[in-house]
């Protein structure tokens, strides 16, 4: 019985394989495909509007942001140093006092005047940050304090490394980013629980030491493409190969190696400079390079030297 | 630590909030963002919370509450309880076709199966309605969002001649029957 | 401590024999024997073994439950058959309590991937009984007493000994038919634990044959089907929605011509079939069934209920598997998944019947569906369903559905009402082709047996079609009455208009209020139109219900509002006396005074229906081209009347043209028409 | 050419796949440009094995060159078995101050003195790390160039990694670096993985860290765009959630480290039942979390509030210490043991 409608369903039943789709479906699919491009062209209408509103709204925020910019720049330019940085703050604190002496009663006053203390003491706070001093932020609720040291090389500020100590127990550094060849063990064994200050101090001694010696490799690198080369260097950066080629007829390769040994400082202690032809090692200009070196940053004693032509 | 009120605040003109309360947060922010897409003629407000109580400091902000959405990932035993603690700090009136559940990841086969079968006897003694979604894949959450906005379209009374108590009648959770003893 | 005979195997070109030397030769560090197994290894993976190597090396490999043992057993790769004695033998050690378990499932996997290379079967049959129980009791399952009496002490054998592999994947079985039993959650990886899909073997035994006997490749892939394209090995490996090959032992045929079994795989004509019939034996894998046509009539033709057990098993293990266990909580892609379910439906349609595995699947899937996963494909499914005892449909059927139905969208709607009206055509279809046998029995194949008598197919048609005019009711209210939804629900009662003459099933329903009046006042002339249709169709069959009362009784109920109906139709449509006392929709007088509409009874008639309102001034324009104003009132006047009416017919309008027809010519019949006959003795004002 | 080389040869053609073959051997400068375009990378492996083999042979190519090559391969795909970390403890100041041509000839001498048969072969790579492959043998046999040892290190810092070192080799290649790194023992600082980069970022302090500072950044500031009509009723735990978590696991991509293994050992203290209170030796349980990328979960657990804040000292260790080996006593409650400040 059933197997002559199943004959009916498909032709004849010979052997072929059922793949004739159900003929309902049909309509069912196109019903769910209706729905799914509804829904898109509902979502690529909402799209667009919104669009447009952000595209307003940012314009906004540009202008926004250029005049803030512009009152930043006005300010830095006035302010350059500490004093005045400082001589502004206290004129505003001055106004601040004076226009809340006229407004409040004396029961304010003492109020006012703290929470002016209190914004004194943050701007200098700031004004310290500015010119690259310690940052202190509180942590764990007062169980911990971070340290941020800004490192700079020639008034460009460069990374900022962070120390994070527990002051659970006895205080000591629970997390950092220094890079593992500052040897931060030593330097917190020296004067950790004693001073902070000097542990600190110490610490950007060496992390600016550090960054300026690698920030002169690099503008080594990039001044100097192709005439000078770097031909060796570490990752402390506490030695220096260089490789120049001197004018003149032959054109004579000069090797300058120079040696950091004293970490805290971004000049070198040691300079050797040989060349191809050893008249020229002892001639005198060789030896003024070699006090160049000695006493300013290798970028600018290369720069020095090329102005007066004795390399290419 | 205030309970949540639906009646509380007036109704905006040709506005419908919807809060999503559930702890997933990659999957609440993926399906508030279809939401917002897929309404068009009345502007929707989504407000998403990890737990009821909601802080009391924007309770000013927050505007009237029409839906109040409860994600349960059955993948997560916190997640179903996180949820009947929210429940707790629901005003009865929501409990009035203002509430809906959720839930992702039933056909997950490591989900155990009383999970879900408590999470239908909380529904069904509150006569709520119990949405099923597919979270992996986009279409299932277009879709999903598709259904809370059809709720929510209701429930703030943008459809004539229907109100979210009506409806709720119809489409409130009921104990699906033992299918082994059918033979 | 036991005997344990050991060989030293050596080498031929093509195949292995082995001498028996004395027992208690050292295993460990026996280079020897090393260098041999690693022989017979290469030869096994690279060509298969001869049936006596087979026979040899298993009762080898079973006798010393040790690493190599089941090392031996990983390369017996069979290159023709396996002879029957040899699993019967290895069958007794297993019966010898000693093997260790992971031999044991191995075994029982190696059994299960080479059935279909066993020579012949009598003898095995025997056993079957022991062999399924091994791997799962297919046939207990369904029992739920039975499968209390089995789950139970398993669970409790399970928290003694821990997690036996092959414990757990009985487990996962039973979890497929009773999750609330078993309710350790079952570590995905296990799931596919006696499928023979990944088994060791599968891929080394398909390499040997391909190299062996290519006509039997050709033949695989003359008659499988989804799962022929050569790329779908791989995924076969993580996913098994294709559907195996028909396979049986047919290698064992080529070669002992004695026996008289016709394998499947052999069938391709319909004659061959009749031809064979008697000896055709069933393929080991009865999915494979629903590859091939030719398969699928000797499956309608046996009336072998084991047939149908072992089919719907595999069906309702895998369906779970794939979609109510997902391994990864359905990130999957559907192409394969699509394609599988269509293959159901179109081999339902062509059974002209539903699986009972597929039904008890629906049921589950229903209640955590989303409404948007593979929505054709599901709702394909579920109006196959066979039909429904009425005392289970409201809890099984229409609760899930009314659940997702008003959270979804206008577009789900409308499918789960298409979906009904299809599950109500195959229903009465059942009936028609059954309504002659006294006793109706629709499902008569699938494994539900229940005798549906024609009162209770009745009743739950019944139901169906109160059910749908609920959810249509409020359906088209959500939706602003769209007039999709509209048009396919008047499709549904299309249907439900003609149960009594075209599937003679005696009985007539009419459609709920908030069906009717929208259509009568819908804005689109088809839905319009149908609905005329419809009642034209009502009209046809209560006349010859009327004509035999003495076979079914139609309630005055029934009677009255198809009366009220139709009255109200023609008054608004014809003679423009809508809304006024006595002609059906009735509305006070204030209530219209305000709405502010000139003489509003006047509003929904063939002219000034927004339905006809076009067509009213396209005849208008056609009529008067010279005319500057419009004057719609004129076409009612004299002839042009009835021109406009003849106008409208020629439109396409069918319907109206049968429902006026029928409705207005009639004198004499139906207590309906009465109402109408003095309607149209005056004329239109 | 003896066996040794074709075995050698033979092995690394397996091991190696054939596109990175391809590149390592373009970077080994044996073989001449025709050499290499005669190879034909399509064809299968045994093949290609024996026509390198020939070419080797007319190249006359020894041991150490073919050394090379697999020293190519691991440097230039160094996620290649489990590499430990070690850490040069107490340095002296010169260690500061050491070069590579002096610490590879120091380093030569000193494991030579230990043990006489050994091939050492090194070489110092753009990033400042030195590679040294180390192929030991007996007392009485030759070196085994089959499982050699590498070793990774970084001048002027004071961690090593070290990858499938045999236990009998270790105090000799511990005493060797010892002396010749300037520094007073090597320990073990319980770190290890697959991902060699990963293991330097992590105990160098190289990966993007997080700390608090006076300017935070805000969450609306983090996501661009956010959209107006979504709002978050706990924006403020969101954003603390966030930035505990980044300033425990860092920012950005974080090390991809695979493990985090913790070894419990208990004491079951609970009154009543006395049976197991009696018992004195302690409960012991393994606890090992695994991911293809640890931290990134780990960060997620807890931005995303699924674990709970403050993150636990045993999961923010990994990172704080630099180690995913843990052995957690009665004693120390909950806290690792030596916690002192011996490692930044």
């Amino acid at each position: 019985m059933l197997g002559e409608l199943g004959m009916r369903g498909d032709g004849g039943g010979c052997g072929g394989l059922v793949n004739a789709p159900c003929p309902f479906s049909g309509v069912l699919a196109h019903l769910s495909a209706l729905e799914t491009e509804s829904v898109r062209l509902v979502e690529l209408q909402r799209e667009a509007w919104r669009q447009q509103a952000t595209r307003e709204e940012l314009c906004a925020t540009v202008e926004r942001l250029r005049a803030q910019r512009d009152q930043l720049r006005a300010k830095v330019l006035s302010a350059t140093s500490l004093q005045q940085v400082m001589t502004e703050v206290d004129q505003e604190n001055e106004e601040k006092r004076s226009e809340e002496e006229k407004s409040a009663g004396d029961s304010q006053l003492h109020m006012s005047l703290l929470t002016a203390r209190l914004s004194h003491v943050k701007n200098l706070l700031r004004a310290h940050h500015l010119i690259g001093g310690y940052d202190i932020t509180e942590t764990r609720r007062g169980k911990g304090v971070c340290f941020s040291i800004a490192t700079a090389f020639e008034d460009r500020t460069l990374e900022t490394y962070n120390v994070e100590m527990d002051l659970a127990r006895t205080m000591r550094i629970c997390r950092h980013n220094i890079p593992p060849f500052i040897p931060l063990e030593r330097l917190a064994q020296e004067n950790f629980q004693s001073d902070i200050m000097a542990f600190l101090d110490s610490l950007s001694m060496h992390l600016n030491a550090y960054v300026g010696r690698r920030q002169q490799v690099r503008l080594i690198q990039e001044l100097f493409h192709g005439s000078v080369k770097v031909l060796e260097s570490n990752a402390l950066c506490s030695i220096l190969v260089l490789r120049c080629r001197q004018v003149g007829e032959k054109k004579a390769a000069a090797l300058c190696t120079l040696e950091y040994g004293d970490p805290t400082r971004c000049l070198p202690t040691r300079v050797t400079i040989d060349s191809e032809e050893k008249t020229l090692t002892d001639s005198p200009q060789w030896n003024e390079i070699q006090a160049l070196f000695l006493e300013t940053p290798a970028h600018q004693a290369l720069l020095a030297i090329r102005r007066e032509e004795r390399i290419a | 630590m205030s309970l949540l009120r639906p009646f509380s605040k007036l109704p905006e003109l040709n506005m419908a909030n919807v809060l999503l309360v559930g702890n997933d947060d990659t999957f609440q922010h993926v399906l508030a963002d279809a939401i917002v897409k897929q309404e068009n003629n009345v502007n929707v407000n989504v407000r998403l919370a990890r737990t009821l109580p909601l802080p009391a400091e924007n309770e000013d902000s927050r505007p009237r509450i029409d839906l109040v959405v409860l994600i349960v990932n059955l993948r997560s035993e916190l997640s179903l309880s996180s949820t009947e603690t929210s429940l707790k700090h629901l005003d009865t009136g929501f409990f009035l076709g203002k509430v809906c559940f959720l839930v992702t990841g039933a056909r997950c086969t490591s989900v155990p199966h009383e999970r879900l079968a408590s999470l239908r006897k909380i529904a069904v003694s509150l006569h709520c309605p119990l949405l099923f979604t597919e979270d992996q894949t986009a279409k299932g959450i277009s879709a999903a969002a598709g259904r809370v906005l059809n709720i929510l379209r209701v429930s703030a009374g943008l459809v004539p001649l229907a109100t979210g108590l009506g409806l709720s009648t119809l489409i409130r959770c009921s104990l699906p029957p033992d299918l082994d003893c059918q033979d | 401590m036991n005997p344990v005979l050991c060989l030293s195997l050596c080498l031929t070109p093509n195949n292995v024999f082995c001498i028996v030397v004395e027992a208690g030769t050292p295993w460990k560090g026996n280079d020897t024997v090393e260098r041999h197994l690693a022989a017979v290894e290469r030869v096994g993976l690279s060509r298969g073994l001869s049936p006596q190597a087979v026979s040899i090396l298993l009762e080898f490999s079973l006798s010393l439950r040790s690493a190599i043992g089941i090392r031996v057993l990983k390369f017996l790769v069979p290159a023709s058959t396996v002879p029957e004695e040899a699993i019967i033998r290895g069958v007794s050690w297993l019966c010898v309590d000693k093997m260790p378990v992971n031999m044991q499932v191995l075994f029982v996997r190696w059994v299960l991937t080479v059935f279909d290379l066993i020579d012949s079967k009598d003898q095995l049959r025997a056993i079957y009984g022991f062999i399924f129980n091994f791997v799962t009791e297919e046939n207990l399952v369904r029992r739920v007493l039975v499968l209390l009496f089995i789950t139970y002490p398993l669970l409790e054998l399970q928290t003694r000994m821990g997690c036996q592999p092959f414990l757990m994947h009985l487990l996962s079985v039973y979890k497929v038919y009773c999750p609330e039993l078993v309710t350790i959650s079952v570590p995905a990886k296990m799931k596919s634990g006696f499928k023979n899909h990944n088994s060791t073997w599968k891929a080394a035994l398909a390499a040997v044959q391909k190299s062996s006997t290519t006509e039997l490749l050709s033949d695989l892939q003359l008659s499988v089907g989804v799962s022929q394209q050569p790329a779908t090995r791989k995924r076969k490996l993580h996913r098994h929605l294709t559907i195996p090959a028909v396979s049986s032992s047919i290698q064992s045929q080529s070669r002992l011509s004695g026996s008289k079994v016709f394998p499947l795989e052999q069938l391709r004509t319909f004659s061959q079939l009749l031809e064979n019939l008697h000896r055709i034996e069933l393929p080991a894998q009865m999915g494979s069934l629903l590859g091939s046509t030719v398969a699928l009539h000797f499956l309608d033709c046996v009336r072998d209920s084991s047939a149908f057990l072992r089919l719907n098993f595999w069906l309702g293990h895998l369906l779970h598997e794939e979609f109510i266990f997902c391994k990864d909580g359905g990130t999957q892609d559907l192409t394969e998944a699509t394609g599988f379910l269509n293959t159901l439906i179109s081999t339902q349609c062509f059974l002209q019947e539903g699986f009972a595995a597929t039904e008890l699947f629906l049921y589950k899937f229903l209640n955590i569906w989303d409404g948007s996963l593979l929505r054709p494909e599901i709702l394909g499914l579920l109006s196959n369903i066979p039909v429904v005892p009425c005392s289970r449909i409201k809890t099984l059927l229409f609760e899930p559905l009314m659940q997702l139905f008003f959270t979804s969208s206008l577009f789900f709607k409308c499918s789960v009402i298409e979906c009904l009206t299809n599950m109500l055509l195959k229903w009465l279809t059942w009936h028609s082709v059954y309504a002659f046998e006294d006793e109706l029995d629709i499902s008569v194949t699938s494994q539900t047996p229940m005798n549906m008598t024609l009162s209770g197919l009745m009743d739950s048609v019944v139901e169906l079609v109160h059910f749908v005019g609920r959810i249509s009711t409020i359906g088209l209210q959500l939706e602003g009455y769209h007039s999709l939804l509209l048009s396919f629900t008047l499709d549904f009662y299309m249907m439900v208009s003609d149960m009594y003459l075209k599937y003679d099933l005696p009985l007539v329903l009419m459609p709920p209020a908030g069906v009717f009046y929208p259509a009568l006042f819908a804005t689109d002339p088809v839905n319009l139109d149908k609905l005329c249709h419809i009642m034209y169709r009502y009209r046809t069959n209560l006349m010859s219900a009327k004509n035999q009362e003495q076979k079914m009784k139609i309630s005055r109920k029934t009677y009255h509002e198809f009366n009220q109906y139709v009255v109200s139709m023609v008054s608004c449509l014809w003679n423009s006396r809508a809304f006024q006392p006595g002609m059906g929709l009735e509305m006070d007088e204030g209530l219209l005074s305000r709405s502010g509409v000139p003489e509003p009874w006047t509003r929904f008639s063939l002219v000034y229906h927004p339905a006809f309102l076009g067509y009213a001034v396209d005849f208008h324009e056609n009529c008067w081209p010279e005319r500057m104003k419009m004057d719609l009132s004129s076409i009612k006047l004299g002839k042009r009347w009835d021109w406009y009416v003849e106008f409208l017919y020629c439109q396409g309008l069918q319907g109206l043209k049968e429902f006026m027809q029928s409705s207005l010519r009639r004198q004499s019949s139906v207590g309906g028409t009465r109402a109408t006959s003095d309607s149209q003795s005056q004329p239109p004002s | 050419m003896e066996d040794v080389a074709k075995e050698l040869l033979s092995r690394l053609v397996r091991r190696i796949p054939l596109v990175r073959l391809r590149h390592v051997l373009g970077r080994w400068e044996r073989l001449s440009k025709t050499q290499l375009l005669s190879l034909d990378f399509t064809q299968p492996k045994w093949a290609l094995c024996e026509n390198l083999l020939s070419l080797c042979e007319e190249n006359e190519i020894a041991v150490k060159d073919l050394t090379e090559i697999e020293m190519l391969y691991r440097s230039e795909y160094p996620d290649q078995g489990v590499w430990h970390v070690f850490q040069l403890v107490d340095t002296s100041e010169e260690s500061l101050s050491s070069d590579f041509m002096h610490f590879r000839d120091q380093f030569k001498a000193n494991l030579k003195d230990l043990i006489n048969h050994v091939s050492i072969k090194m070489k110092k790579l753009e990033d400042e790390s030195v590679w040294i492959r180390i192929a030991w043998g007996g007392n009485f046999s030759r070196p085994n160039h089959l499982k050699p040892t590498y070793v990774v290190h970084h001048l002027q810092t004071p961690y090593v990694f070290v990858s499938s070192l045999a236990n009998k080799h270790k105090p000799l290649l511990f005493q060797a670096l010892a002396l010749s790194a300037h520094c007073g023992s090597v320990k073990d600082v319980n770190l290890s993985g697959r991902c060699l980069t990963a293991l330097r970022d992590l105990s160098m302090r190289q990966y993007k860290q997080v700390f608090p500072s006076r300017h935070q950044k805000r969450l609306e500031e983090r996501d661009l765009l956010p959209n107006p009509s979504i709002e978050n009723e706990h924006i403020k735990l969101a954003e603390y959630k966030q930035q505990v978590a980044s300033e425990v696991f860092g920012d950005g991509v974080l090390p991809k480290l695979e493990t985090a293994v913790y070894k419990l050992e208990t004491k079951y203290r609970e009154h009543g039942s006395e049976n197991l209170a009696r018992r004195d030796e302690p409960f012991r349980g393994v606890v090992k979390f695994s991911s293809s990328n640890l931290l990134e979960s780990l960060k997620y657990c807890v931005s995303s509030g699924m674990a709970s804040t403050p993150v636990t000292p045993l999961l923010s260790s990994i990172t704080h210490k630099g180690r995913n080996y843990f052995v957690i006593k009665d004693k120390q409650h909950g806290s690792v043991p030596n916690t002192s400040a011996s490692k930044f």
